[in-house]
């Protein structure tokens, strides 16, 4: 790492000397993105020359996408009527389940993390069901509750939940000892314990986990709209699969590409804040 | 045994003589365990083997990769796919017919539908949107009056062995089923509203066997071989229920009991190129397929 | 047996946690909460998992599903911490393939499964591949934030003597950095496993758990078995995830003792 | 108020096992300061996580006014031998000093006041908004005393809290000790491997053996009024004191028992 | 050897910025042990790693034979002030001490024996098999020395050695150190904050002021012949210098450069 100095929570993120200028914006876009493009060529070529319809090109997909999607009015941000009634509810799924996810997984991996105890009696149960395919819950959410919302965000909840849990029970036991030794000695509270020592010092494993969750959610938002579900991206991909056309197929997949690397970007800017004591502290320069 | 074959296979000029033929758990296929269980194919020179898969349209791209030589497949998917020139696909054999009483509009005991008509504003199972099940039960519905849109039916996708739950625990108003889950559903106070396979839709083709056009081409004896085994076999079962009975347990989980009492579906022993062009023009008529698509094209040379 | 033992003992305990529930499962069932002709009774599942645990052919698929498992796990895992390690550890790479890395994460492998199957013919390779392709990212996001926590003064010291990027990478990075691969690779295992069945399931095949639950599928008195499928798939999954603690309790003593976690 | 009866530990078991404790009996009364000294290695350490509730003793008991100590007694403050470690990196420094202070139930402003005092105390007024990860070895060690400090605790144990800083703030921090010590009557147990400031501010010196540790010397600091660098150190009983300290330190390096 | 120019160095940048190192010039030849002492938190620690390559200073430059350091010069040890966290606690301690070594291309036996032979020499033969954690504070620092040492590096960098250990050990470790330095020719710069010991055992003794650092004193040490704890300390050279550098390091505290 080349970077002169390790840079105070104060001013991180930004570089030294203030806003950045136009210019150097656009070198660090170009330093983040120019693989993209290289990429795109890459896909371009390679299905060109592969020329196969389950393989469409970048372009046919590209096109697709537009005709589905964007040809709505510019006052709706060129939005189809397509895209307005498959997309919002796939994210509002997406956010509910994942959101319900976390706070339950951090909430639950403290207290496995923490009570020796209870996680020996929960833990076989905790990686049995982790083990289970969400596919395959089936069987079990029919009679329990009913197909649409509630099944839908059971079963994100289901899927993603894990790697929260499991990251947060590893932050949460694995904590410094000397750190929870001064907490014992200050007498901080439970509370206190949990807020101020434990939480913090597991956050890099907790994001860990809420950023692989995050994009699992995309996944599990699509697997929960193939049953019972009347919209959705994840409705429609399977309909595109049922149409046998693979271009809406990728065009499907893309959206969940760039959703995903979206939410992604947003995920990351919000860690960088919450994170930044830690990046700062384990810098060495 | 084999050293017989082998001989009988050179002496046909067979061009490939082992094949993995994919297919769906169903009494459906019966004919082509006949077939491996009595010879049928060995006879020819054949060594067929069978995978079993979860739908013909995912294993669509098995077919197209050469994981499989021959694929049993619902004619709405390889329609589809064919007409959107995903694949350029060969009909073997047809595999099966509708019989009365196989495919069944079903509800749960004391449900309040008990006809055709009072679906109005409900949710249908089936278990693949886009398949011979929404099509049989959109062209019934017609044939009752009610349209989709104007009526507010609406369908939503659920597997055969969870229907049963979904509609006890009111989820689906009624169920697309076909046997022998309409048997077991019977056996617990369900509901027939009606059979799908009527009208319109009598004797309706449900399923064939598929080779790509490439296959087919470059092994046309081979192809030959299969289709003679395989039609004896198609004989057998139109005849002989007990023969189907016996070898479901071999590759499905249908019961010897339920194997018994429940409806088989017709094997016919033909190709009949105007009982396949009638599912493609129902494909068009509902929005299934975005131009009329002429089946000719998936025949071989013989069947035309 | 006093409380004592009882409360010291892991197995013991989960038993007991795992016959709790299925205690309150049953009851409820009996209890006719939900109705036993939807949902099976948690006896009766049970005696089929019992079954299952002899049935032959069931063996065998459980078999071809753990051959799959265990070789897209040791692919996953061969390929994906190096990577992750050069990654975390040259930001400027990072910074450029994180766009592809973020794009090509949130793709459900539900949906190239039917994409993979042209790629990869064979039943097994498509298994492998696909369990690569979703577990491979805990793996990595695990190695490349567990980089981020090792300590500086540890990696000074290692320079300090000389040490060139490469040698810190592997003497000191990576030795701190296990515990949270581990982590990851626990995850990757519990992801390996789903998809291993997801394949069997979506793209069929003669063998595997997915296959037998196809098969299963075929009749109205299948869902039992289906459920008691499942249900293996979960033991499946303790077992596994009981080995890699077993393993990782005995590489990483130094972690657990340094975070006085006791047991 | 701290009885400490047969006190002994040994960590690990089977052929690793390592006897640190071999049986310590002390006895502290309110208000006293007592210094420890003794081998680097020994289990002074052992000895003050015993009293803090920290690790369960293999033998023995520590009785805390009246009580029996099980968990982390209360009213306790601790500076570790390993300060670097015992600050939480992702909470500034008066934070860090603060946040135990809510127990005490002072307000939002009456803490950063503490907080900002205990600062001064130690010299570090200019670092409240760092993080302990910008400072230095030694400002992190004060760190860690000024939030003892500020917690004023009615027992404090201080693991060699002054290691790692200049004579000058050395001498500053043990005079700070003392008058602190002397305002709210603490309790304190310190221990050092500096003889001289062991006897500068203990009101009693114990020496610690070899390992098993055993207490070999426990002597009584009766130098004349308020302790001053100048004076103190050059009164005669603190130089005969600090004599008979390295003595018994350093015999016990050569005894029979070291051999083990 | 060594040839220090101008040496600046500033933490952060903006108003929060700190600046440690306010312009060194020190040159060190071959075979000298240099000490350096100044009040905590001045920049000692950060002069000590622009030497080593760890941080790169904002200004000014470090010449080492001939050549400017940019990346970590060959043929150094570091021992660290943060002892316990620069051993490897998943390695035992005969394996922190040989890891190193490897890069001397030492067969594994004999990387096995000089760390063994080492750990004899800082009083810790029993400790090989131990991990960093179950060692007590002083032990572990003992390690850290003994994995420098065992290094035989040209130029050894220790930031305050000996801050954790008993009196005993610390003269044991003092007389070590100056012991394989004449028996290997090492160049040696010592931190530390006890005045006497960076005259017993210095060549030249090298005084910071407060922050930003700048060198206020360097005072040769010419005590005769081999030192020794008891004759040395009684020479009327040592008591002077030792006065002297008390002198130029308390001077600092009070000085208006320390208001800052
Ligand atoms: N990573 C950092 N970020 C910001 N400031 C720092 C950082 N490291 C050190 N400093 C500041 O630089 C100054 C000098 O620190 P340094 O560690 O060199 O002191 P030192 O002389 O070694 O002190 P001590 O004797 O206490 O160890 C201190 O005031 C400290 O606050
Ligand atoms: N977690 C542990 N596991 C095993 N042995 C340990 C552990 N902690 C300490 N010991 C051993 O116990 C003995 C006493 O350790 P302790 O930390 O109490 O010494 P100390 O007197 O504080 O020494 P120092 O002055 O060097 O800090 C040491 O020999 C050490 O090796
Ligand atoms: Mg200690
Ligand atoms: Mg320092």
């Amino acid at each position: 790492m080349k970077h002169s100095a390790p840079a105070s929570p104060k001013s991180s993120g930004t570089s030294p000397g203030g806003s950045p200028s136009g210019l150097r914006g656009v070198a660090r876009a170009v330093s983040r993105l120019w693989l993209v493009p290289v990429a795109l060529v890459l896909w371009e070529i390679g299905t060109r020359a592969a020329d196969t319809p389950y393989f469409p090109s970048p372009t046919t997909i590209a096109v697709k996408m537009r005709e589905m999607w964007l040809n709505g009015p510019a006052s709706r941000l060129w939005l189809s009527d397509l895209a307005l009634e498959n997309f919002p509810p796939s994210l509002a799924r997406l956010f509910a389940g994942w959101a319900l996810a976390g706070v339950a997984g951090i909430v639950l991996g403290v207290m496995l993390g923490r009570s020796v105890l209870l996680a020996r009696f929960v833990d076989p149960l905790v990686h049995f069901g982790r083990a289970i395919p969400p596919p395959m819950l089936l069987p079990l959410l029919i009679p329990l509750m009913s197909i649409g919302t509630q099944m839908q965000l059971t079963t994100i909840v289901f899927g993603v939940i894990w790697p929260v849990l499991l990251n947060t029970v590893d932050g949460a036991r694995y904590v410094d000892r000397q750190h929870m030794e001064t907490a014992r000695v200050f007498g901080l509270s439970w509370g206190q314990r949990l807020w101020r020592v434990i939480l913090p010092s597991s956050t890099p494993k907790i994001f860990a986990g809420l950023r692989l969750s995050l994009s699992l959610a995309l996944i599990l938002m699509v697997i929960s709209e193939l049953v019972g579900s009347t919209n959705g991206i994840g409705f429609q991909l399977r309909a595109a699969e049922r149409a046998f056309d693979p271009p809406a197929l990728w065009g499907a997949i893309v959206v969940l590409g760039l959703l995903g690397y979206v939410l992604n970007l947003a995920f990351f800017a919000i860690e960088r804040r919450v994170l930044s004591w830690h990046r700062a502290a384990k810098q060495t320069t | 045994n084999s050293g017989k074959a082998a001989t009988s296979a050179a002496a046909n000029g067979l061009e490939k003589t082992d094949l993995t033929i994919g297919m769906l758990p169903l009494p459906e296929v019966a004919p082509v365990q006949i077939a491996i269980k009595r010879g049928f194919f060995k006879a020819e020179g054949l060594n067929v083997k069978f995978t079993i898969i979860d739908g013909g349209g995912s294993a669509l791209p098995s077919l197209l990769s050469g994981g499989f030589d021959v694929l049993h497949s619902n004619y709405v998917s390889a329609f589809t796919a064919a007409s959107q020139k995903v694949a350029d696909l060969k009909v073997v054999a047809e595999a099966t017919v509708a019989t009365p009483g196989s495919f069944v509009l079903v509800t749960a005991p004391n449900s309040n539908v008990t006809k055709v008509e009072d679906l109005k504003g409900k949710t249908i199972g089936v278990n693949t949107k886009r398949n011979v099940a929404m099509l049989t039960t959109s062209v019934t519905l017609k044939v009752h009056g009610l349209d989709l849109d104007r009526d507010k039916i609406e369908f939503a996708e659920i597997p055969f062995p969870n229907m049963w739950q979904a509609l006890k625990t009111g989820q689906v108003a009624a169920a697309f089923l076909p046997e022998p889950f309409v048997s077991a559903a019977a056996a617990d106070g369900g509901v027939k509203v009606t059979d799908l396979m009527a009208g319109p839709t009598d004797s309706f083709p449900i399923a064939g066997y598929f080779v790509t056009a490439d296959f087919a081409s470059k092994n046309p004896k081979t192809v030959a071989a299969f289709q003679r085994a395989l039609l004896k076999a198609q004989s057998v079962a139109a005849s002989d229920r007990k023969a189907v009975a016996e070898v479901l347990p071999l590759y499905t989980k249908i019961n010897a009991q339920t194997a018994e009492i429940m409806q088989l579906p017709g094997y016919p022993i033909t190709t009949n190129a105007v009982r396949l062009q009638r599912v493609s023009d129902l494909m068009s008529e509902y929005g299934y397929l975005q131009k009329p698509f002429n089946v000719n094209s998936l025949l071989l040379a013989g069947q035309k | 047996m006093t409380r004592q033992a009882v409360l010291g003992n892991r197995v013991l305990c989960g038993a007991l946690g795992v016959a709790g529930l299925l205690l309150v499962m049953e009851a409820a069932g009996r209890a006719e909460l939900v109705d036993p002709t939807v949902l099976p009774l948690t006896s009766t599942i049970l005696t089929r998992v019992a079954e299952l645990a002899v049935d032959e052919e069931f063996l065998v698929n459980v078999g071809a599903t753990m051959t799959a498992w265990g070789l897209g796990l040791l692919l996953t895992v061969a390929v994906t911490v190096p990577l992750g390690l050069l990654l975390g550890s040259l930001p400027r790479l990072e910074t450029a393939v994180r766009p592809l890395i973020e794009f090509l994460r949130p793709i459900p492998s539900v949906a190239l499964i039917p994409l993979a199957i042209l790629i990869f013919p064979d039943r097994l390779d498509l298994k492998i591949a696909v369990i690569f392709y979703a577990s491979c990212w805990p793996v990595l996001i695990n190695t490349m934030y567990g980089l981020q926590d090792v300590d500086p003064v540890a990696k000074e010291t290692l320079r300090s003597f000389g040490f060139g990027p490469l040698a810190v990478l592997w003497r000191v990075s990576l030795p701190s950095t296990a515990p949270f691969i581990a982590t990851g690779v626990r995850l990757a295992g519990g992801i390996a496993l789903i998809l291993a069945i997801s394949a069997e399931l979506l793209a069929g095949g003669s063998d595997g758990i997915g296959a037998y639950v196809i098969k299963a599928g075929s009749s109205p008195d299948g869902l039992e078995f289906i459920i008691a499928a499942t249900m293996w798939a979960g033991i499946l999954g303790v077992v596994t995830n009981s080995l890699f603690i077993g393993a990782e309790r005995r590489l990483f003593r130094w972690h657990t003792a340094r975070a006085g976690v006791t047991g | 108020m701290l009885e400490i009866s047969n006190l002994t530990h040994t960590y690990g078991s089977g052929p690793s096992a390592h006897n640190a404790l071999g049986g310590i009996d002390l006895n502290v009364s309110e208000g006293e300061l007592v210094c420890i000294v003794g081998p680097s290695g020994c289990g002074k350490s052992t000895l003050l996580r015993s009293i803090a509730g920290l690790l369960r003793p293999t033998g023995g008991q520590v009785v805390l006014n009246g009580a029996p100590v099980a968990q982390t007694p209360d009213d306790l403050a601790v500076v570790f031998q390993d300060y670097s470690r015992s600050l939480f990196p992702w909470m500034s420094v008066a934070d860090n000093i603060s946040l135990p202070l809510r127990r005490k139930g002072e307000g939002r402003k009456q803490r950063a006041r503490s907080a900002m005092e205990a600062l001064e105390q130690v010299g570090l007024a200019g670092a409240a908004d760092k993080y302990p990860w910008e400072l230095s070895g030694g400002m992190q060690q004060r760190v860690s005393i000024a939030r003892a400090l500020a917690y004023r605790p009615a027992l404090m144990l201080m693991d060699e809290p002054f290691g790692s800083v200049d004579a000058q703030t050395r001498e500053d921090l043990e005079d700070l000790t003392l008058r602190v010590r002397g305002h709210h009557n603490m309790t304190i147990l310190l221990i050092t491997h500096d003889i001289d400031e062991s006897v500068y501010v203990g009101d009693r010196v114990v020496v610690l053996s070899k390992a098993p540790a055993r207490i070999v010397g426990d002597l009584r600091v009766d130098l004349p009024g308020p302790r001053d660098q100048i004076n103190t150190r050059e009164h005669p009983d603190f130089v005969r004191l600090r004599a008979e300290v390295g003595r018994l330190v350093r015999g016990m390096r050569t005894s029979p028992a070291s051999a083990s």
